[in-house]
């Protein structure tokens, strides 16, 4: 096991980091920007360094800066958290060339999966559905046309080096075909510096349903079962949920064995994520893997009972996989619920600034991340969330209800948060039923509006 | 705590501009402020010991301890100092056996190179950025310096 | 702490401009404050609707509505009411048919009952509890109240 | 199901009970004291009613008030919580004359087991083992010493009527008996309003084992496993777990069907706990029957999975239990540190006060019942715990690493906490061990002092 290890990340997931560390008993270093001086992973942490002003492109995504962090500091090894540097293939490389350990999947793996158009590529070789579209790359608006053509209408089309919802359009006809197209390349060019797209078949209002799974270097790799990611606006998750209320457990080893053979393919040594769409038919195609740890990670611990960070850090330490594949048990039911500092009536605007109050839930089957206490002031330059609810019920009945009288506790003023679209989803009778998919937030939206100004 | 230690405090406190000042002693709480400003975003540039409590916090807790009073002594008098560009190992001169690239009471201007910051086996040239005299160099060499760490006080 | 010492303090604090003072000794503490007043204290005797935020709360969050606000009135008018002694229901007569103890523009004493309020079947004579006139009854007959609810004004 | 309650009690229980309601769909009522107008509790309730002024003789404990106030909002039932009227035999009475549901056992029920006295002779009848001692009360100085003389000392002297540590002494000879038996009875005069006292039999250095009980109207009931209270300081309880690192699945099967016999003896129909005082050599002994939910509750309820609160309020509704004796699996381990506004360098002295900042710890395993917030005033008229902390670990080791790193994450400035104590114990390795019984921290407490001043 690492001696020390460097946290190149921030918030909630760096202090989620600290606390895996102090129960494996492995020293944290903070990695922070100026403007984290005063969080609470800097505090907890054993060590913590500044390195450099808040902007993260001179802090937390400049690699020679952490780098630098972590040789004064002796570390072992660096977490990358999620976001920043996490699916950086360079810096997993540079890591490596410094003998320091990435804790996440190694360069060659993070390349593998990390373009998302030679990725889909790679699946359809081994034999894992992915959506109907071109091999590759579209270089104009001809090969547009035809692959259109092929396919059929509605077609996607999607930045190879995109996330996020940027780069990508929806085209249902000839007409705006060339129109999206060029769109997608300049948002693309402007977003990622490649404005390189690629075309699909748009599966209409799928849910997201993935499979989380977890390796060793010594070629044990498992699945956790899904998450239902469907509760998504502009593709950024709002509610994610284990078991997905539509999964069988026959669907779940279907899907799973197939996660686990899309992984094997790049020899996949770390946590990870396979997405998958879901059509309303139970067809089901590979969308992208993400080779790190995920936010909504908590939600496949609550019912698993394994810690993922634990297991992430003992997996890059080069432990082997204590688990096999027989003996994980699924238990109840978790929602996890993030809220972030937006106000969800003003088209989602971030709200940074001071948090008066701050007032989490707590009691049975209740689990809160975050790294925001009365007084904290959100830094205008960072992600907006800044708590994660996470609730563990006997099933998703009871799971459903501690959603709504946490969130009906859950006190933060001072800025605005989209615990009130949160609140006004769970109590629906289609959230209760289960009954939803990745266009949910864009249909209920005007009535929660509406309900908000009967309210007032 | 006599009177005479609070008023000699209180003095420092007026003299040195500061805002706040708290002790804790066993059986004995004390906390002054001043004005109404916010020490609050200043303190993000503090140099911070591993692992202690932010000044924020800090504040809240009303558990100063001594060293934090010094630091704040220098955030307060930082406009006078040249700071670390980026995190590393600091050298005072170009190589073991050279001499320093400056001494307490010499001459900078804007151009000077006034020490190494070694990051990644990359040696990186720190320059003055202003002109003076250096009055006191504040880290040893080959120690260790963060992101913003004062290096040298200048006048 | 002798007073001699917290005048000295007071004048330090004038003299310094300072603004808040505290000092925390064994079975003692102390706190001075220039400008700027609490209203924390005032709040605990509202008289709370059910399952609203508390006055409290709604300081620190900084969310106060104007129903609010008129509840402070109430509660700095306090001194002026009859307040329900228990929790139970209100009858402003004795019997459903007989007349009312007290009408607006009567005058009471302390000894006068003003109305009645059952709880657990027990009818319970409540008292002015001091003299004046009756300006305005707040409640309507047989309306629950609970404890510290304002019944009369009284004057 | 009920369809709406009143809840009798103040503080973290009174949120727990909320919180239990809202997953079943039950309507609240707090029932409040001026001195509590601006908690959580009240804010959250469906309704809130003031009964009286802050001391509890005029609130929470003037039955009348609760009542009537019970009345004016026409509820099927009444919570009491733990302390205050929860085991008021009269109490109970009155509210079944009035029509109203006593949320706990039967009048009856808490009368056989509230008396320490007769408690102790009907489980001697039924075969349940307890201390040797006096047949009932000690009615004269001679009698204690013929007792004394037959059992042998050390004996300790009870009152019957009581609790916490009040109207008891120990006395190792002849020479202290005499003075001992009249202090107990004054302080027991002064606590109970009565002096009767009972003497048995001093196990030296015993541990606190309890046994938690579930039970329907039905004459279904089971147990829960034990919880080990052993760190205790004067019988208030400090730290509790479950398992008790000393118990066999064996030895928990013998003392769990004794503690279902002592249950059965006056046909319990409500949760409960059976209080074992238990010997070095393995022997265990009847101590006394709480006959109401208990502060530690939620250390049972983190490795059964079983709700109590919930299960009490459906057994009070006549619902049948859900669940048989051989259903109950514990899963890992679980501690309970209980956090009190108390000067632990001051003996203990009560610190109420403003609480300025309270950043309470998250995470994996972490559960914090609390009503405490930034800026929150605990009133100096009632009890010294503010907050609960409840980890969950697979194992002990894991458990004990959670307590560790949540204590560290547990900030709350503007008074004094027992937070202090609470590290300095779960990092000790007789506490790693589970070596400690009932006289641990009494034993510990010096070289606590000692490191404190050390670390100043």
């Amino acid at each position: 096991m690492f001696g020390k290890i460097l946290i190149a990340n921030r918030g909630e997931i760096a202090l989620r980091i600290i606390r895996a560390c102090k129960e494996l008993g492995v020293k944290t270093v903070m990695a922070y920007s100026v403007a984290d001086a005063e969080t609470l992973p800097v505090m907890l942490a054993d060590e913590a360094v500044c390195i450099g002003p808040a902007p993260s492109a001179e802090s937390y995504l400049d690699y020679k800066r952490i780098l630098s962090a972590a040789e004064i500091c002796d570390v072992d090894a660096i977490h990358p958290g999620y976001g920043f540097l996490s699916e950086n293939a360079h810096f997993a490389e540079i890591c490596k060339t410094c003998n320091i350990e990435f804790i996440g999947p190694s360069a060659d793996q993070i390349t593998a999966m990390g373009d998302k158009s030679s990725a889909k590529k790679k699946m359809k070789q081994v034999g894992v559905p992915v959506t109907p579209g071109s091999d590759g790359l579209v270089m104009d608006e001809n090969e547009a046309k035809r692959i259109a053509k092929v396919i059929g209408y509605p077609v996607i089309i999607k930045a190879t080096a995109g996330g996020g919802g940027r780069g990508m359009r929806i085209s249902h006809n000839n007409a705006s075909l060339i129109k999206c197209y060029h769109a997608a390349r300049s948002e693309a060019e402007k977003s990622f510096k490649n404005s390189a797209v690629y075309i699909e078949k748009y599966i209409e209002n799928p849910r997201h349903i993935e499979f989380q799974l977890l390796a060793d270097k010594h070629g044990n790799i498992i699945h956790l079962g899904e998450r239902d990611c469907s509760i998504q606006r502009r593709h950024q998750k709002l509610i994610e949920e284990t078991p997905s209320p539509i999964m069988s457990s026959k669907q779940r080893a279907t899907m799973g064995a197939v996660a686990l053979k899309a992984a094997k393919a790049v020899k996949y040594s770390s946590v990870g994520t396979i997405e998958f769409l879901y059509g309303s038919g139970g067809d089901f195609y590979f969308m992208e893997m993400n080779t790190r740890i995920q936010v909504e990670h908590p939600i496949t611990e609550a019912v698993t009972g394994i810690d993922l960070i634990k297991a992430q850090i003992m997996s890059a330490a080069g432990e082997k996989l204590q688990i096999r594949q027989k003996d994980v048990k699924f238990s109840g039911h978790s929602i996890e619920c993030r809220i972030n500092a937006e106000n969800p009536y003003a088209n989602f605007t971030p709200c940074p600034g001071k948090v008066d109050l701050f007032i989490p839930p707590g009691g049975p089957g209740i689990r809160v991340d975050t790294h925001v206490y009365s007084g904290y002031k959100i830094p205008p330059t960072y992600d907006s969330m800044i708590a994660k609810l996470i609730v563990h019920g006997k099933n998703r009945q009871e799971a459903v209800a501690k959603c709504k009288w946490a969130l009906d506790e859950f006190h933060i003023s001072g800025v605005k948060t989209t615990i009130p679209l949160l609140k006004y989803i769970v109590a629906r009778e289609d959230f209760a039923a289960g009954t939803y998919d990745t266009g949910y937030i864009e249909r209920i939206f005007d009535p929660f509006l509406s309900s908000a100004k009967e309210d007032a | 705590m006599e009177i005479e230690q609070i008023k000699a405090i209180v003095e420092l406190m007026s003299k040195h501009n500061l805002s706040e000042f708290k002790v804790e002693a066993e059986n004995m709480r004390l906390s002054l402020k001043r004005g109404g400003y916010d020490i609050a975003g200043m303190s993000s540039q503090i140099i911070q010991p591993a692992g202690t409590a932010s000044p924020h916090l800090m504040a809240a807790a009303i558990q100063q301890e001594a060293s934090k009073i010094v630091q704040t002594a220098q955030v307060l008098e930082k406009k006078n100092t040249i700071d670390a560009p980026i995190v590393g190992t600091f050298y005072s001169s170009p190589s073991p056996d050279a001499q320093e690239f400056v001494k307490v009471g010499d001459k900078v201007t804007p151009n000077t190179v006034v020490c190494i910051i070694e990051a990644m086996k990359v040696m990186n040239e720190v320059k003055a950025e202003k002109a003076g005299v250096i009055k006191e160099i504040l880290v040893k060499n080959a120690q260790s310096v963060e992101y913003g760490c004062p290096l040298f006080v200048i006048e």
